[in-house]
């Protein structure tokens, strides 16, 4: 399985039925390819939409319906739209139950860095600050080191921080870690990691579930 | 009450250098297209623009970034905006980012009388640095202050001569925000209807917060990330 | 005339074409009346109504359209619906032109009290404080003593606040007077009243204009 | 997705002793009358109730006045209400006024995630006593916190199971904001529609703010001052 493919279908396994989430654009975005059969999900978009359905039909695209990426996508039955005030007052409120989003770096205390490196392309925070500091439940999908191999799990993030302890989970193609006082600790393993191997990518100490699973 | 002006161009006739202009939309969804088009063709100069984005290169306030412009603007995200990035990284731009969340209730903010509020976005970032930090049942709260425009240029679906507005789908966005927050808002509508055609319960934007109304030249609409299904879903 | 038309038919000529106007329960609902022919206003309810139409043809009453007053109410072409919410965010925000209101004493400083008489039957505020603390111009309409003859209108107000320094414009049956830094300036007079009279029934020393005018 | 519930009663069976709770209207325009008699039913105690008015005698708020269930209110009007002030003034209700556009912003930032605000209503007035007063450009502005509540008891017009909602009318007032308030939304509406049925451009409560929806039982709606035009117009 490709690997980013391995961690929207584990983060999919996240998902409740009747949930309301929000999803971050890359791999975020593909968990709404897995959502399980009979669960309803309802998708929040920042831009001012609940209730997002699949990009359209080819030919049948309208401008005028995007998502927070800016791609074309439809509605469902039960779409409702809104103002970009009234869509963060929803995810700031606490309404949205998950929210799901990339990284660049997460250190052991749930800090989160997404949005900036000192010295490359000025992008923006977007909507992220917004939905890291209220969603219910924050957890960060991504590949768990860089092309290069370096990590992204830190003990301390060094690039300029998103919001602060502010992930409850992550979950990478190798493992799945929850954010708690102690530290990280690592609770399923990918379908051919290995506890060493997850601890070499990481640049943090892990500590270790009594009962490591794997993912699927 | 007749707030119809004939022309993008007389809609934005005194918009004057050195204005702060608010500009809806979210990408290139839900942007003034011919306000925009007008604005750039007046050649003022040191605007302070407040949007979420900056358009993209030749389309939308990319145009208004190439004319030379704007010599301050807040939004929320900036993408792949290399000129942008040239003019701040040079000083010829000032360039304040904001999380999108706050950048939306600053602006209700100041169309509804609010000078300041308290949120949790950015909240030990360095987006709150030098900012009031409160703690309200445990936890730390930035304190952001409202935002307010000369001129707010919006973008609707369907207006009448009293202003009132709506949009569609989510081409409404920061539209009905900013509309509330401009001491002189100017709305571009797809459609100008008779008082009355509007659903009076589905009004977004009442049109207290209008003072001119323009219909739009019916340009093509641009669309960012052109995603379809796969050919066999 | 009767005192209250001659106060709601001078407050009226406050009025310009294309203002939005919130009008108070009793006198000022009735300035409504007396709009000149040929302008349009557009009156502002805080129970969330652009566009008030006036009172219903009976049998047509409809109990979901009621003004702040709680009247049945008509719409007209252009009338808009929105929360209590939006509602005051459009009044705070200073996007109403004027608001009439009543009061029971308004002071040489503007001061307001309209809501509360100690030992006396307990209401409530309602949308006052919000009104007179960010309606652009807000004009006091109201008979200008008490029906045993005791001044409204005073050096200050005995009676808890509504608004501190809020009020422009006091009109009365007797005389319409403007708030200024010096103090009351009595500008215009009632159709049969002097400027004796206005201030014998006035707890303090008015400015006389330099032409006093009449009202009509 | 399915929030509807056969009926009030099984709406509001786990309202308890102590709890805080939102009911919508303005006066006995747009209140929730089913779920407000399922409540009284109920016969809970030391409720404590937001609400912008207080019913009248024998109507809306005043059966839960009279049933003796009421700890405390927050409202801002509760006008000829002689059960009300004999409860105050005898300590047995704990009544707090706040001005009603206060109130209004006060509960949209319970539901919007915004702990306090600043405000000019009430500056220099004893609604502003013991509150902090900060000046923002020279004038003063009282800080006001955020109102949530364990239930909030809402009236619409029509929803679908989703919980989506759209308001009749003035029939909107306090509903759509106290939807967002609430632990726990409760929607009482005149007729449940199909997802999909309400156009997405107008739904003023997006289902995500709503728990659970009832359809209510046909009462006749209350006018509280019919008000017609001269027989001659």
């Amino acid at each position: 399985m490709d690997p980013r493919e391995i961690i929207a279908r584990r983060a999919a396994r996240e998902l409740q039925d009747g949930f309301y989430v929000n999803l971050g654009i890359g791999i975020p975005t593909m968990v709404a390819n897995y959502v399980p059969e009979g669960m309803e999900v309802i998708l929040q978009s920042e831009n001012g939409m609940l209730g997002v359905g699949p990009y359209p039909v080819a030919g049948t695209e309208d401008a005028d319906l995007v998502n927070a990426g800016k791609e074309t996508v439809t509605e469902i039955p039960g779409t409702a739209y809104f103002s970009s005030a009234d869509s963060f007052a929803m995810i700031r409120g606490g309404h949205v139950n998950l929210s799901i989003l990339g990284a660049l770096q997460v250190d052991r205390q749930g800090n989160l860095a997404n949005w900036m490196v000192p010295g490359k392309m000025l992008k923006g925070m977007g909507g992220a600050m917004d939905l890291v500091a209220s969603a219910r439940r924050v957890i960060v999908a991504m590949e768990h080191a860089t092309k290069s191999g370096a990590p992204k799990i830190l003990d301390a993030c060094t690039l300029p921080l998103t919001g602060s302890k502010v992930v409850d989970t992550i979950i990478t193609e190798l493992a799945v870690m929850r954010v708690t006082v102690e530290g990280l600790v690592l609770e399923e393993l990918g379908p051919d990691a290995t506890v060493e191997q997850v601890q070499r990518l990481t640049g943090t100490a892990l500590i270790v579930a009594e009962s490591v699973r794997r993912m699927f | 009450m007749n707030k119809i002006y004939p022309s993008a161009e007389a809609a934005v006739a005194d918009i004057g250098d050195g204005a702060t202009i608010m500009i809806g939309g979210f990408g290139l969804c839900g942007i003034p297209e011919d306000l925009i088009a007008a604005t750039v063709a007046r050649g003022v100069k040191n605007l302070h623009t407040i949007s979420n984005n900056m358009g993209v290169d030749h389309v939308g306030m990319g145009l208004m970034l190439e004319a030379g412009m704007i010599a301050s603007h807040i939004g929320s995200y900036v993408g792949e905006n290399k000129l942008l990035e040239e003019m701040v990284l040079g000083g010829r731009l000032d360039l304040t980012l904001v999380p999108q969340g706050t950048l939306a209730e600053r602006i209700r903010a100041g169309g509804a009388g609010i000078p300041a509020f308290f949120t949790p976005a950015g909240a030990g970032t360095i987006v709150a640095e030098g900012k009031e930090i409160r703690e309200f049942k445990g936890r730390s709260y930035v304190m952001e202050e409202e935002l307010t425009a000369d001129f707010s240029l919006v973008k609707a679906w369907r207006g009448d001569r009293m202003g009132n507005l709506v949009y569609r789908k989510t081409a409404r966005n920061f539209n009905p925000v900013m509309a509330t927050a401009g001491r002189c808002t100017i709305a571009e509508v797809e459609e100008i209807v008779e008082p009355g055609e509007l659903d009076p319960d589905s009004i977004a934007t009442p049109g207290i917060y209008v003072h001119r109304v323009v219909r739009w030249t019916g340009y093509e609409k641009r669309i960012e990330r052109r995603t379809v299904r796969g050919g066999g879903q």
